[in-house]
Formats: structure tokens, C-alpha cells, sequence
């Protein structure tokens, strides 16, 4: 899986394009909790990346996972670009070159604790880590579930709806935080969605 | 949207290169835009940077010159900048004794200085600032927001940096003035985030959001337009409340726009707000108004109030030469 | 009509009365709020008084103080003060070497400072500001407006005057800084006097009002909003053009708000200016980048240019403390 | 006619009570073409008037004018103050304290000459010239045809409507200043009606 730079840089090509298509959405989600800006971040960190897409195909899936993360620190700013920044890093930190299932879930796992540690947060303050959260649980009961994973993501973003923020701009508003998509648990949906029907359309 | 601008892309850069040009003589710009710094730097100085997301101006690169901050990193427009930006400043005014990082306390830019901070090479500290009373931190766990009071714990820092005091002194004299200090704003129109396109937040002809911040985020809540008179008396009441015992003596009052209000407006706020202080015992002795840590073109203002000591007056008082604050030199 | 006042009758003494106090080091006010006046005069100097409608601050009242005006007479909102103001504010500042009326063309302003100089007692001599290219005089009768350029004029009439220039030479020098200077202004919103309680004028989304003047009174045309690069191109063109063959060499230049565009915009559209002006062959090498001549909350900002010489410049240079401008002091 | 205080008080407190009820018409008609605060300046001079009112009913006709003039001056600013300011003045000053019709007649053209030099302008430019010149005209012809007089001074504020603003700030607009009524010409228009029909009902 992901062992050919023309399989990585679909998979980059496919998430990074996917983010630039939402960035309006996301932007909208943040407009009505956060300062309306996620979108626009995203999207920026998505072209770096894009920009560099043949030097990080290139790579290593560890290094290029690095790389990305790096890219995205350096890039996108406010509290997306370090989360999801520490994200990728550890991800390519974590993984050996030729990961087994098993190597992946440890991965994740470790990346979603780097996430934690950056954020001093946890799941259940209505923040990306709502999505990350399931996500990593149901890669844990089955590493190969993709179907299953796209839907508990779906269904965790979703589920921020009726939380109420503790953490990022959105605690700031307390009660008015309930009633709309955490921004970043959408962000981290699509990606997650992305990733998992990109791997499944090449058959991997 | 309605703006002075050629393209969202560019609006940073070409802004800055006007803001650096209308100031060479006290400033230059880094490489790739990634900060503005003060053009002849002080060796053995400690360096003070600061920055969050740009649309704060003259916040903080404004306050970039003698007797105040070293350098500044704009973000794009409220959103933090990067590390990279950090890093790149400190290595241009840092001369060996240090570097303190002055930070708003909004997890974005907590985060990326901090990422900053673990990969510099010389040793940093940081002080957050937290002045905002609007935000109600028992509730919740991300804490209080730096605003405006931003803006006296940069200038006092400034001062005493420039006197002389090391790297410990420094933070722990930051971290006193920012204790010493809260806000609370209001707002009576949106701004517009220039590459969203549409205003951040909606507001009714009648309405107002209170304690709202300097981002356009919603505030403590929604409530009918009244007078600046009963405005004022909420800001004090929260702001009073909130120092407790402590509030008496002499302060200093930012009464500060957000953008879109005019000064006339300002200084009426600053008439009513200074009475209302009056009247719980707490004097003026110190303060300014008008438009410094701004939300784009947001209409609104907020209320500083930093109870002052000799040395926080002092170091006030002392000479400023930055695009925005100059005195005594 | 969302505005942070108490009633739209106390306005303007509410927020006399933040200004003064929060300027009180400085600036005092006269009796029935008709004029701030410098706190300490010099005696034997040209007594320089302005005035003009409120809704423009930090014109002129923040233009008081060392080095520029020892007094100015605010009106109504965008309405002329009368006559017993310029009288009350000469009586307290005249020190015996007459004084001087620094007054913006406008019908209203002019009518009303001719009848104060003519009930005055003391020698009274009147500078007229008409800075405004965006009126094509010869059409009409009325002539130019006077606009930001008089920020120009007060400062270089305030430091001579601190010289000790007699009253003659003060006029010969305001009307050659005044001929010198070239303003020009466009609007993307409107603003709301507030006694009127609606937007003076309606612009559309996609609007902008080319040469308007600085009390939301519609420009030379309405046209569609455009980039900054084109706003600024149409500026300096019609300055350049105004000035004919002496448009070269150094110049002042301000780039001024009219209350509701934020800084960034400003710096950007500074930028855009001054490479064009430089294509032109005029060099900024003075230059002010804010909100002092504003139209209360108006979106949109001016362009103004002073051809220096030597003499222009060192007086631009030299100390002024203001509530608005302060260096050298 | 107007010989006794309580005379002058009716007149007076109509003509002021007249313009303070229009203040928010002439407000939106200087809004359209100039800088929208002519009723608010009116207003404020007609209060100014009224507060002082006894004592401006005391005075002789000529002494009451010249007062209401000054206060005219001293509270209304803008270009409105100096002129109507002007207009009163000068007719206190050429009244004498029992004047037959032809002293009116007189006293009008002083002002009417007086408000020109202080404006340094003249009928056709847009102005409330435009009304106080066929007034004046129509005095001539007959003093005492009050009926007619207000037809014309009604119609003289029509017809700046099309006219070309010269002077004021209405001018600024060149072009664009036809199609909409001069403010000061309809102000003008208001006061002379209340004069002549307060006169009228009063029988005088
Ligand atoms: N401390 C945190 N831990 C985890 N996620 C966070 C934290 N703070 C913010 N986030 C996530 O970041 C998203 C906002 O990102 P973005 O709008 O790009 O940054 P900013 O809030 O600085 O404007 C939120 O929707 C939330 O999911
Ligand atoms: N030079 C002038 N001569 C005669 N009337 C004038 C002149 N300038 C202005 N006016 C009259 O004054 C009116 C405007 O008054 P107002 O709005 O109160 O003052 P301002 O124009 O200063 O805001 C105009 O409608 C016009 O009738
Ligand atoms: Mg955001
Ligand atoms: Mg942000
Ligand atoms: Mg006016
Ligand atoms: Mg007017």
C-alpha cells in the first residue's frame, strides 16, 4: 500500500483537493462559532502542499508524511495548522517505511496523543478530536473497516452539533457553541473520508 | 465585501510593504514578509516579539521601535502566524540575551509560538496575555483572550527592556502588568475576514454583542442596542467585579476602537466609562484613545483598565517611538 | 442608525468632555464647550484658530497643542460653528499679535468665520483652505473644498508661528502651503450624521462615490467599485495632472481614512500611491498613513500631496504635541 | 400690524413651530444633494428662538428682528446661520417700528441685497435666492397680495428642482444636483407662507 510515488501523490492530490472543494464550507462552520477562517487555512496549507506535490511523492511515505506535516505548520497558522501539522509529523514519525495494519493503527494512535499533547484537550470538547477519536477506536476493532470508518467519521463530525466547545475560539461563545458543526471535526472528516475511498478505489 | 484591495492573496504583503515604507526610518521588513523589526536594534537587549493574526493594526506591528517590541509576525488576517515566522525574527533581533515571546492567549497562537519556542535556538520565555473579562474561564478550560491590554504590557516590557532587565525580570514584570490589567468590548457592527468574503457574524439594526472579541467571535451575548452611558457601565461593572478588592487607586484606560467607530464616539465612551470609575474610586491617571487593537472595520470599542503602581506609571511614561505610540523622543 | 452615544443633542459636549480630559495635560476647554484652547499659550505669538463641523476628528481639536493651533471651534456635526465661538476661542488665545483664521472652503465656513473677523476686535487674518481636485472649479462659482491638505497647513502655520512669524508672513505662508497642496478622496460607503438618524447617501454593493468630499456630499461620479491599484491610479492621476508641470520632486503625502477602512486597507492603498507618484517622478519623503480627516464612520480614504521645498519641510519636521500628532517633544 | 407683544409672540412661535415641524423634510432634501443637516440646523435656530421667545416678543419689531437674527447667527451654523442670520438682521435694521407697507417692501429688498453680499451669490444659482427673489418681486407689485405670494413662493421652491446648483454644497454635485428641491429655497418657501398666513388669519 502507498509503496509507489504514484500512489502517494494520488492519495495527497486527492486529500489536498478535497479540503481546497469544502474550503468555503469549512469557513462557514467557523463563521458561525469561530473567527471564519478554517476554510481559508486549510485551504492554504492544501496548496503548499500541493505546490510541493512531486518532492513529497517522492518520499518516503514516513518522510513525505513528515514533510506534510511540516508543511502544514509552516503554512496554515491559528490552532489548525499546529494540530493537524503535529498530526502528520508524528504519523510519519511513527510509521515504518513498509507499515503493516497493525503499524498503522499505532500510528494514528500515537499521532492522535501528539495532537492531544499540543492541544492540552481531549474528545469531548467539541473539537477535531471528536472525529479522531472514533476514527481510531474503529481502526482498533478492524484496521481494515474502511467502509465502517467513513461512516463513524461522518456520524462523530455530526455529532459535535450539540456539544458544547471547551476548547478553541468556539468555548469562548459557552452555550451558544451548541447547535453547529465543530469546523475542524469537519475538516478531519473529509480527510479521513478521503483518504479511506482513495486507498479503496485503488484496490489497496 | 467592500475593500481597498487588488486581490485577498495579496492584501498582507502589499500593506506591508506600504506600513514599512511610510516608516523606514525606524523599520525594516524580513524576508518573505515574515515579520517587521526595528531597524537599528540595541546589543545586549533583550529581544521582545510579539504577533498574532494581521486585521489588529496598528496591533502589533505598530508597536514595533524604541521602547517597545523588536519585532512583530503578522499571520494572515486573524489567523496566528507560523512558527517559521518566530523563528525567523528572533534570529534577526536576538542579540544573546534572550528573547521573550509576548503572546495573546488564543490557542492558535499559543500553540505556534510554543512550536516556535521548542525549536529556537537561544533561550526564550513567554507571557501570555489574558485581560479579557468577557470570557467567563470558570466554565470553560481555554482561558481568558489577550486583547487590548496587549498593548500596555508591550509597552511597559519595552520600557524596562530597554533600561536593562534580563530575560527572568522581564517575564516575570509581564506577566505583573498583565495581571494588572482587563478589558471587555462590545460591538455594534461585523467585520469582514477580506479572503471569507461575507461578515463574520450578523447583527440586527438593535443590536449589540457584548464582550465580544477582537476576531468578530461572538461575545458573551446578544442584547438590544442601549446608550453609552449603560455600555460603559456594564464594561466598568464587569471590569471593577472582576479586580475585586483591588480596585481602587490609579490606572491607566485604553478606551480603544474596534475600527469602524468614530473617535468622536470614542472619546464620549471615555468620558462616561472615566466617571463611572470614578465614582468606585479608581482615577485616570493615564490613558489613550482611539483606534489600536482593532477587528478590521468592526464597529465598537473596549475598555482597559491596568491599575497602575510607580514603576508600571514609570515605564508607561518612558520615551516610545513606534509607527503608533510616540513620546519623549 | 447604530451609534455608542447617550442622545444625539449631548454628543457633542460628552465627547468634548472625554477629549479634553483625556487630554487635560494639554488642552483645556472654553466656556459652553465653544472652543479647546492650548492649556499654556506663548505670549507675543500669531494666534492660529481653526474650526470647522464635528465629524471629522481628529480635525482640528486634535490638532491643538505646541507646534500647531492654540485653538480650535467645533460645530455641529458637519455644520460650521458660529461666529460667537471664533470670537470667545480669540479673545482667550489672542496674545496681541493678532490672529489667524485657518478655515476650509465651505459656504458655511467662510460665512461664518468673515462675520466672527468682522466683530472681532483685535487684527484678524484668514487662511482659505481648497485642497479638493475632485471639484472641477471652473464649472462652478463655490471653488474648491478644503479637505486633508489643511492637516498640512495647520502643522507648517503651527511651527512657524512657534518661530514667532508675524501675522502677514503666517497668511503668505498658509496660502503658498495651502497652493502647494492636492487632495483627492473616494468613498465605498456612507456615513449617518446623527441628528439625521439615515445614511447621508446610498451606495450600492458594488459602488464606490469617486472625489467625495469629507461630509459624505456626493463626489464627481458614481462608479463601480474597482481595485485599489485602479482607485489609486485615478487619484494621483488627477492630482499630478492638477499640479501640471511642477508635479516632480519631493512631496508630502497623506494617506488619510474616513473613519471606517482599517489601517491595513490604508498602508495598502499608501503603497499603491506612492509607486505610482514615483513613476511620476515625485518622491514621498514626508508622508502620514491614518484616520485625521474623517467623515465619521465612512468607508473609504484620501489622497493628498504637498510639493516641499526646504522651508516646508523643516516646518513639517519640527516639534508638535497634539492629541493626535506628537514628535520631536 | 404686529404692534402689540402678543402679536409678534403668534408670529413668531408659528414661523419657528412651522420650521420645526418640516426639520426632517429639509434634513432628507439636503441629504440628497448636499450634506443632510438643514433641518437639524433650522431646528435648532427655530429652538434657540422659541426658548427666547417673551423676550423677543417685548422688543419693538425692528429690536425683535435684529435679535432673532443674531440668535439666528450665533445657533445655526453651517451656511444657513449667516445667511437667514443676515436675512433678519438687516430686516430689523431697515424697518422702522411702524412700518407702512412700503417700508416692508424696502426692508425685504435690504435683506434680500444683504443675504447676496454675505453669500456672494444670486438668483439662478440654486439657492434660496431662488425664493426670496420672485418673493420679493411679487411685494413689489402688491404688498398686500398674500395669497399670491405664497402660490409663488411654493412654486419658486418648485422650480429649483430642475435648476443647476452654483453655490452652496449642492454645487460640488454639478450635474447631479438637478432633480431634487434646493433645501434652503424650501425653507424659505415655509417661512414666508407661515408669515403671510398668520398675518392673513390674524386679519392683519
Ligand atoms: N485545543 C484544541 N485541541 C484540539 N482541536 C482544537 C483546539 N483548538 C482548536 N481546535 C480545532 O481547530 C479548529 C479551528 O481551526 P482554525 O479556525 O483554523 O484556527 P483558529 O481557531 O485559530 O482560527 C476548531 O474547529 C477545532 O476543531
Ligand atoms: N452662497 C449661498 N448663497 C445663498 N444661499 C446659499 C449659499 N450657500 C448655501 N446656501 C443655501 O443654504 C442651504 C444649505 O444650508 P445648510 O444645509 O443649513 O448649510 P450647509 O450647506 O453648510 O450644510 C442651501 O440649500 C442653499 O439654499
Ligand atoms: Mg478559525
Ligand atoms: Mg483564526
Ligand atoms: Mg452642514
Ligand atoms: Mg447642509
Amino acid at each position: 500500500m502507498l509503496d509507489d510515488a504514484a500512489s502517494r501523490r494520488d492519495l495527497i492530490k486527492a486529500v489536498a483537493q478535497e479540503v481546497i472543494d469544502h474550503a468555503e464550507e469549512l469557513t462557514a462552520l467557523d463563521q458561525a462559532i469561530g473567527d471564519g477562517d478554517h476554510g481559508v487555512n486549510m485551504k492554504r496549507g492544501a496548496e503548499a502542499v500541493l505546490a510541493d506535490i512531486d518532492n513529497l511523492a517522492e518520499k518516503t511515505l514516513p518522510e513525505g508524511l513528515k514533510a506534510i506535516g511540516m508543511a502544514l505548520v509552516m503554512k496554515v497558522g491559528g490552532a489548525s495548522g499546529p494540530l493537524y501539522g503535529t498530526f502528520f509529523m508524528t504519523l510519519g514519525k511513527s510509521l515504518p517505511e513498509e507499515p503493516a495494519p497493525a503499524d498503522t493503527v499505532a500510528a494514528f494512535e500515537a499521532a492522535f496523543q501528539a495532537v492531544m499533547a499540543r492541544g492540552k484537550s481531549h474528545p469531548g470538547q467539541k473539537t477535531m478530536l471528536d472525529v479522531l477519536a472514533p476514527a481510531l477506536e474503529c481502526l482498533q476493532a478492524d484496521p481494515s473497516a474502511s467502509a465502517a470508518l467513513c461512516t463513524k467519521v461522518a456520524e462523530a463530525a455530526e455529532a459535535t452539533i450539540p456539544m458544547l466547545a471547551e476548547k478553541g475560539r468556539a468555548s469562548f461563545l459557552g452555550e451558544r457553541s451548541i447547535g453547529h458543526m465543530d469546523p475542524g471535526a469537519r475538516s478531519s472528516a473529509l480527510i479521513i473520508t478521503t483518504v479511506c475511498k482513495t486507498l479503496g478505489a485503488a484496490g489497496k | 465585501m467592500k475593500k481597498l484591495i487588488n486581490a485577498t492573496e495579496t492584501i498582507l504583503t502589499e500593506s506591508l510593504d506600504g506600513f514599512v515604507s511610510a516608516h523606514r526610518d525606524i523599520l525594516v521588513v524580513g524576508d518573505e514578509h515574515k515579520f517587521v523589526r526595528r531597524a537599528s536594534l540595541k546589543p545586549g537587549k533583550v529581544a521582545l516579539i510579539s504577533g498574532g493574526g494581521s486585521g489588529h493594526e496598528p496591533l502589533h506591528g505598530g508597536f514595533v521601535g524604541l521602547g517597545m517590541l523588536d519585532a512583530a509576525c503578522p499571520g494572515q488576517v486573524f489567523t496566528s502566524p507560523t512558527p517559521d515566522q518566530m523563528l525567523a525574527a528572533a534570529e534577526a533581533v536576538d542579540s544573546g540575551a534572550g528573547t521573550l515571546f509576548i503572546v495573546k492567549n488564543y490557542e492558535g497562537d499559543v500553540m505556534n509560538f510554543e512550536m516556535a519556542a521548542e525549536m529556537a535556538t537561544g533561550e526564550v520565555m513567554t507571557v501570555l496575555t489574558d485581560d479579557d473579562v468577557a470570557v467567563e474561564t470558570s466554565t470553560f478550560s481555554t482561558g481568558r483572550r489577550g486583547v487590548a491590554g496587549t498593548l500596555f504590557v508591550e509597552k511597559v516590557l519595552g520600557a524596562a527592556a530597554e533600561e536593562g532587565l534580563d530575560l527572568a525580570a522581564l517575564k516575570a514584570l509581564g506577566d505583573r502588568a498583565n495581571a494588572a490589567t482587563r478589558s471587555m468590548g462590545v460591538a455594534l457592527t461585523s467585520c469582514t475576514v477580506p479572503a471569507a468574503g461575507t461578515p463574520t457574524f450578523e447583527l440586527g439594526e438593535g443590536e449589540m454583542e457584548m464582550g465580544v472579541g477582537i476576531h468578530g467571535e461572538p461575545g458573551r451575548r446578544r442584547v438590544p442596542l442601549t446608550s453609552a452611558s449603560e455600555i460603559a457601565e456594564e464594561m466598568v461593572t464587569a471590569i471593577a467585579d472582576d479586580f475585586g478588592d483591588k480596585a481602587r487607586g490609579e490606572a491607566f484606560v485604553l478606551l480603544n476602537g474596534f475600527g469602524g467607530t468614530p473617535l468622536m464616539e470614542l472619546y464620549l465612551m471615555f468620558n462616561a466609562a472615566q466617571q463611572l470609575l470614578g465614582r468606585r474610586g479608581i482615577t485616570v491617571s493615564r490613558c489613550l484613545v482611539g483606534n489600536y487593537v482593532t477587528s478590521l472595520e468592526m464597529a465598537g470599542c473596549s475598555l482597559t483598565v491596568t491599575l497602575l503602581d510607580d514603576e508600571l506609571t514609570r515605564l508607561w511614561d518612558a520615551p516610545v517611538h513606534t509607527p503608533a505610540l510616540r513620546w519623549g523622543v
